[in-house]
């Protein structure tokens, strides 16, 4: 089972957690992603998230079905926000539930790794005195 | 063949627009719009790095383009 | 901050989740451990837990300690259950905080890991036809 | 001198309950009382393995124990 959603709406932790809860489950991950109040030392006043929504659903849906591939799951679900989140705020959760928990830790932790290097969605950083686009510049 | 290519996050900026269009000979391909593209916006060839996706999926420059495909400007991605 | 609890009552998963967020953290890292339906193609109904109660809240408080001392980490929680526990059911929640992704799985999975090998708890599968002490012969 | 001995999961199944008393000559170590519980109760020493803790830490067998200790024994632990 793979859940994937890209919302404007405050990702729900909880519901996450219940929805890769499984009787076979040993063990769940989840990786909970929250906008820190600084970068390089530089305060942050909220994130910007943009998508290219289409795209980044099917590059989701990708990852789930690799991480499916590499170990044995039972549930993975991925949600991601869009549009502008204040420190604090939640831009991703990971749930991995697995029979056992080197699986699920480990899938987890691929998933998060690589949607960083492969899903489109770009976020700029909001200072104090101006905005910057994460990783866009050398 | 006119081509539209939309454009997310750094590179929407760059082109002052979330979509633009360009016009290239048929069968032009992914590297000859990236050339293109760096002519006209300079500074998209100053980014950290780019891809360009065709209909959704990542293209190398050897892909050749058709012209209702959906091609997209994705500058280095930051989600998570 | 270090927060660890041995409690006869259900896991708030959302308390716990809730309780290391922070404005300084980057990612949380959340372990949830559930009761499976079955070990080693068995049925299993129940489970007991037993704890040495003083013991295991300092060895808990132990790992937490060390966790910290090994990785830049903001929050850490142990809640863990005792009593009879149904299939689905949640023994064990680890959550862990830090500015960055990494700290936080690496930590959350030297929680529980070390948990496992130190903390004076004990599980008792009950099955249809018998119960078994968990690890408890060779 | 009297050791009271408190025992756990499959340990205290083994003693048939929670505590149990045991008489040790002064200063015997955790190694002594450890030989002398397995030949009282020999299922202990078939257990996979099993540890002495005193007054709520892991103690060795050279360890020396005193009356008012707080002795456990901690069969293979299986938390989480």
């Amino acid at each position: 089972m793979t859940e994937i959603k890209l919302t404007p709406l405050p990702i729900d932790v909880t519901y996450c957690v219940n929805a890769v809860m499984s009787p076979a489950a040993g063990g769940i991950d989840v990786f909970i992603g929250t906008v820190r109040d600084q970068t390089k030392q530089k305060k942050v006043l909220r994130l910007e998230f943009e998508a290219y929504e289409k795209m980044a659903i099917s590059e989701m849906e990708k990852i789930a079905a690799s991480a499916f591939a590499k170990w044995p799951l039972l549930k993975v679900l991925l949600h991601h926000r869009t549009g502008v989140l204040e420190v604090g705020e939640v831009p991703v959760v990971i749930a991995v539930a697995a029979a056992h928990r080197d699986a699920a830790f480990e899938a987890c932790r691929y998933i998060i790794d690589t949607l960083k290097q492969t899903v489109p969605i770009w976020k700029k950083e909001v200072f104090e005195d101006g905005e910057v686009w994460v990783a866009a510049h050398p | 063949m006119k081509i539209k290519v939309i454009a997310f996050g750094v590179a929407r900026e760059i082109f002052g627009s979330g979509t633009i269009e360009t016009e290239l000979y048929t069968d032009a391909s992914v590297g000859t719009l990236r050339n293109l593209l760096e002519q006209k916006y300079p500074r998209l060839g100053q980014l950290a790095s780019y891809m360009v996706a065709v209909n959704s999926e990542y293209a190398e420059p050897h892909v050749v383009l058709a012209a209702n495909d959906e091609v997209a400007v994705i500058p280095p991605v930051s989600g998570g």
